[in-house]
């Protein structure tokens, strides 16, 4: 037996031993854990997976021990996924802190922050949000605004954040600031990271076209953070948000395509439409255009099967993540508009008001959102025809 | 009839200047957030301004200016979203009622003191062919039994015109929804207008529920949606034209790297590109409601194809509109979002390209 | 009876009189009379035909009497031509001189260029070739190099030409040259008429890839120019050109377009694929492309219908050239390629060596030009978002 | 059977190096010139270098090297429009061969001895199913009579394999056009290979013709659509790659109005837009080709996929290409009119995206 069959066969009995019930089920958008100083656990079982998880350094299992992690190779960080998708098993925690913040400090923080803030983020201790992007600073994010005023033992932070996920919710904030106002707009931004409840801070959730939301517009007047919470060094904070920003893009862009195809749609057509007497769906001219989408999406299915396989051999995706993101956002607004066709009269019936968000309608506005956030699809294109192409 | 060119600007600026007081984006908005529909009071308005009875003669109340006109004010609505029974009762249900002799009724609608709306759609696409409602002799009367689907309109109507197949064809029957066996859900809609499904178990209706039977019945049928899908394709013009200009005019202002939007060719040459498909849209509309008002035999082939052509279009114009407007567009407190609903429900009310594509190639013996 | 009525029998009557027989069939690209010095009728029908009409000034009816048209008004103009359809009547003449170079003489010659040029042109006498194009100004025509050297009588002509349309059987060419090298780019051209026999003039033809062309290339060495042989003031060709481009587009946008879309593509896809059992088009995604194709074609015959009556109502079109340009070039080259679609595996067979111009493969390829000839699709979408949105 | 990616690169480095000097862009012109098809010579060497084997085991002079093999050698010439039977011949027939045990004709065609096309078409859309040609058994052997179209290199093949329904199902026929009621017309084609159109009338087989039948036949005619969809799809990758390289290339050289065309903003977003689904289609086809090699049940799926893909993206390609080159590229003295008439019979040829995808609904129950 390998080592790696090893590391199965333990990691199946341990997760057969540890995971709950309740904790092996299939997971809605109210079932997340996302941890936090206020965090309310939905149960019993929710409360002993993260504590049982944490305990063995998998909420973030490819990070060092040191850190709160379990140091786990590629390979064994697959096979544990793995083992979880035989058994169901849910995600024991989900954060900002595990996806963006984590592997940020661990490619630019000083040995201190990580051990101070990383172990928090591995037990679910501290809920992070991101503050990126402002009203006046949207494709052009580096123009950013936020002013950090140099007072000695701290930098005296004013301005605003908008599209902040969680901000009403979170304990802290990455946060980038314009903390050298003489330098060249991209070298004046450091990446601060400061405590949300600090005197100062203020949030306001933002409605969406798609119903309630959890952005939010985030106030900062005159918030003081330490010296110390600065990652990296002043002035480079571009840097950083640059590193994060390729791997937001590449999860957005991987987001909502199973593989070989949208069962969803195909189910709502079906559903909706009916066959007619050869089988085929009953709106011949809708059919045509699912089946245009489908062989465009099991394509791009194929292209993301093989971005994967080429991170876990280590290889940096560079221009294929804008590619990822850009065509997988555009697919996912197609999808919907093609659900919202197939649905008909019977998709038209929403409400705003009390929208749950996994109606259609939902689903289908909300979709309009996915080539913006996280770069828009003409600044992925100006990425690829510059990076890729080497035009203009 | 044909109107002048003058007759034109006028009515298009006098429905611009009473809705932009009375009916503009913002009223949807408040409507929206304290339950949705439309207010009563305001269509009396409308139809003091014979916008109800454009499509009446004068023995009605009417005013008998024509598809062409009742287009220009559609366009306007659409530019607004304007909220009222416009196109269900002054327009579709009008028509009907003009065929049909249904004088009483049709001077109600066009006074305002009544809303008359169509109870076409039984499936969840459009197929006003597709009835399985029934309506069976029973003494002097009939007994409707059946159920329709997004009636526009619906919960809020005083009565509703039928279609439901009888031993001798379709019928078209005015029923009121007051009548025991009715059952009216009201809907939320994705464009927070009136809407309802209705049902009818054994409902009685008399003999002068019947408007109109077999071919004279379809006749009448087919008028009020040829009519209906030309006045929809205008307002679906009206809200594409109001979210091109409105994006033009953002990418002017908006700034980013330095320098405004629209000065970036690959947003120049989209907003151009829609530009155009809003000129061709434009044209084909105008044509359809022409003929409808000449009675040209091509009214039926250009009311669908400009009924299929404004719905790509404003749906284009929404995408448009809120991919260039970036994040801001996403936020409720924009406008762009109700927009989008409304080109989506009109989209699919009447049918979409799909089902015009089809009768197009049905027709060329495809 | 009106005047109009009175003027719509008397047409009816001449020609029902005078048109032959054999000028009364559906015409190919064969068929077609150009005129000229070296023209050969090809039927003693077709030169009586042409005399009978130029004699009544019919060749170019809406021109003035005294420079060989009729002097016919607008409503005039669209009777007989109503009623030259009616009888299915071949147009006597076709030329670039009665499409072009008559516009541009009426609204910028001088008075004797009007009387020796255009009663030439309407007679059939003189065949005309429009040199515009060099190979290094394509959308940008007004950076063209072909130079006149001022030699006090007259102008010697230099450079090269492209896509000149039948050089190689033309009398004349009318041609921009840049006689003002010191100008600016647009005020340095100047619109020069001289003999395609003169000195120094040679022709090329140039093969396209769907076979065979009209087109040549046109090289001019050291071709002596008398001055009076110039349209306009020195250095106001560019004003000429533009305006003649705009009449160009016109011209280009509406061709190929039969009211209420294409039979020949609905024919072709029924011949070639069948109907299934429903009657619907035995390829049903295929079927669905043809609906959306059709739907957008019917729109722009309605864009079309309307232009033209403005046209007729003496509006100038502006901007709206440009989207008749794009909107129809675009159309014909999507029915073009629905058109190989349907034809399938049979619309292969096709021999480059032999291509009469008329086969699908040929048509196919040919449209491709479309959106390039006349201005390009970006240039117009360029013209667009200056002229009709003011963007940029 | 998978290939690492140091033999991946061998072999793509040694086709380009080969083709480039063999089989470049002109050499297709040159041919078409002279009248179409291919240099037999040229071929021969080709067998030389294992590519007519790559997809036969030793057994029958085969190489063994598997469908990712094959699709790499196709890429290559796709970049350069190579003409050769490879497909018809060294990749489908080859399959055929193998598994129904012609070893013989597979060693012939391997070594470049012998070309074996494969006739299946019968309309003019690609329907493999469709087959109105019959083999009637008649002694030890069949009569074979029916008619079968644009047969890709049937012109100057010495063996056919044909599809023919029997009273047993489905038979695959190894047919020697020279046999007497064999009629085949040669035909001038948009991409100047070779292709015939071929008819039986009563053409007399003996037994030895039957290469399977019944599912032994359908398995064996599937497994060849599957490798030859993929491999079709490799090529039209490469041409899709050549054409935006070149294009990138003339964008970064042209000048307009005093500065590089690569400097507009909406060519390069179309440029771009063009770069993500060729990078899209790669990963499908090489998916495709992976689970061929693999034995994956999703092998068929993919094929078809890519096929549809691949087809949709090389179209975009080219007429991306001639657009965005502007009157020159509309010249036979440039490239990019034989890229588009490749990429269309391409396209075509085992299927387009309407074919495949109306496969993919029919699988799902759509």
């Amino acid at each position: 037996m390998t080592d790696l069959q090893e590391f199965r066969a333990e990691t199946r009995a341990w997760l057969e031993e540890n995971c709950p019930k309740e904790m092996r089920q299939p997971m809605s958008e109210a079932d997340v854990c996302w941890g936090g100083r206020n965090w309310v656990f939905q149960s019993k079982a929710q409360e002993q997976w993260l504590e049982r998880m944490a305990a063995r350094g998998w909420t973030v299992p490819t990070w060092p021990e040191a850190y709160g992690g379990a140091g786990l190779s590629g390979d064994e960080d697959r096979v544990l996924k793995e083992e979880m998708a035989r058994i169901s098993a849910r995600p024991p925690l989900q954060s900002f802190g595990i996806w963006m913040l984590g592997p940020a400090l661990l490619e630019f923080g000083s040995e201190e922050q990580k051990r101070h803030y990383l172990p928090q983020i591995a037990r679910g201790e501290v809920r992070w949000c991101q503050g990126y992007s402002e009203p006046g600073a949207g494709s052009d994010l580096a123009s950013l605004q936020t002013k950090g005023v140099d007072c000695g033992e701290y930098f005296e932070v004013s301005g605003q954040k908008i599209w902040t996920s969680y901000a009403d919710k979170a304990d802290w904030i990455f946060c980038l600031v314009r903390t050298e106002p003489e330098a060249a707009k991209h070298k004046g931004i450091s990446f601060l990271l400061f405590d949300m409840t600090s005197p100062g801070v203020s949030t306001s959730p933002i409605q969406l076209i798609s119903g309630s939301s959890p952005f939010c517009e985030t106030f900062f007047d005159s918030v003081k953070v330490p010296k110390d919470q600065i990652v990296g060094e002043r002035g480079t904070g571009w840097t950083i948000a640059k590193y994060l920003l390729t791997h937001e893009r590449e999860m957005i862009g991987a987001t909502d395509s199973a593989l070989f195809g949208s069962d969803d749609l195909v189910e709502v057509a079906r559903d909706a439409l009916g066959v007619d007497d050869q089988g085929r769906l009953d709106d011949p001219i809708l059919r045509g255009r699912i089946a245009d989408f489908l062989i465009d999406e099991i394509a791009f299915d194929a292209e993301l099967a093989r971005a994967k396989s080429w991170i876990r051999a280590g290889k940096q995706l560079g221009a294929e993540s804008a590619t990822l993101k850009y065509t997988g956002t555009e697919l996912n607004k197609r999808r919907q508009e093609l659900i919202m066709a197939a649905g008909g009269l019977a998709a038209l019936e929403w409400d705003f008001a009390d929208a749950a968000g996994d109606e259609k309608a939902s689903l289908w506005l909300r979709s309009k959102g996915n080539s913006i956030e996280g770069g828009t699809s003409e600044v992925m294109l100006s990425i690829l025809s510059k990076a890729a192409l080497e035009l203009g | 009839m044909r109107l002048m060119s003058e007759e034109q600007t006028m009515i298009r600026d006098m429905a611009a200047g009473f809705l932009d007081e009375k009916a503009p984006v913002d009223a949807l908005r408040k409507q929206r957030d304290s339950g949705g529909g439309y207010d009563r009071a305001l269509m009396g308005e409308m139809a003091d301004m014979g916008w109800f009875g454009m499509l009446l003669d004068e023995e009605s109340g009417g005013v008998d200016m024509g598809a062409e006109a009742a287009g220009l004010v559609a366009e306007e609505m659409g530019r607004r979203l304007s909220a009222s029974p416009f196109l269900s009762s002054g327009v579709m249900s009008a028509v009907v009622l003009r065929a049909t002799g249904g004088a009483d009724w049709a001077a109600k609608l066009a006074s305002g003191e009544a809303v008359v709306a169509m109870a076409i759609d039984e499936r969840v696409k459009h197929r006003p062919d597709a009835i399985a409602t029934t309506a069976e002799k029973s003494g002097n009367g009939f007994v409707l039994n059946g159920a329709k689907r997004f009636v526009s309109d619906g919960a809020g109507a005083d009565r509703v015109i039928v279609t439901a197949m009888t031993e001798d064809g379709l019928g078209l029957f005015l029923v009121d929804p007051g009548l025991e066996g009715v059952q009216s859900r009201a809907l939320k809609t994705v464009d927070s207008r009136d809407a309802a499904d209705l049902r009818f178990d054994n409902v009685q209706l008399d003999g002068a529920a019947l408007l109109a039977m077999g071919d004279a019945a379809q006749e009448a049928l087919d008028g009020a949606l040829r009519v209906g899908r030309a006045v929809a394709s205008a307002e679906m013009v009206g809200v594409s034209k109001e979210m091109a200009e409105r994006t033009n005019a953002y990418l002017k202002e908006r700034k980013q790297f330095g320098i405004a939007l629209s000065n970036f060719q690959a947003l120049q040459h989209r907003a151009a590109d829609l530009y155009t498909q809003i000129q061709t849209t434009d044209a084909a509309v105008a044509a359809a409601l022409r003929a409808i008002d000449e009675g040209s035999d091509d009214a039926e082939l250009l009311s669908r194809v400009a009924k299929a052509k404004a719905g790509k279009t404003a749906s284009l114009a929404v995408r448009e509109a809120l991919q260039m407007h970036g994040g801001i567009g996403m936020t409720d407190a924009l406008d762009i979002g109700l927009f989008m609903k409304k080109a989506r429900a009109c989209a699919e009310y009447l049918g979409d390209g799909e089902c015009h594509g089809d009768w197009l190639l049905r027709q060329r013996g495809l």
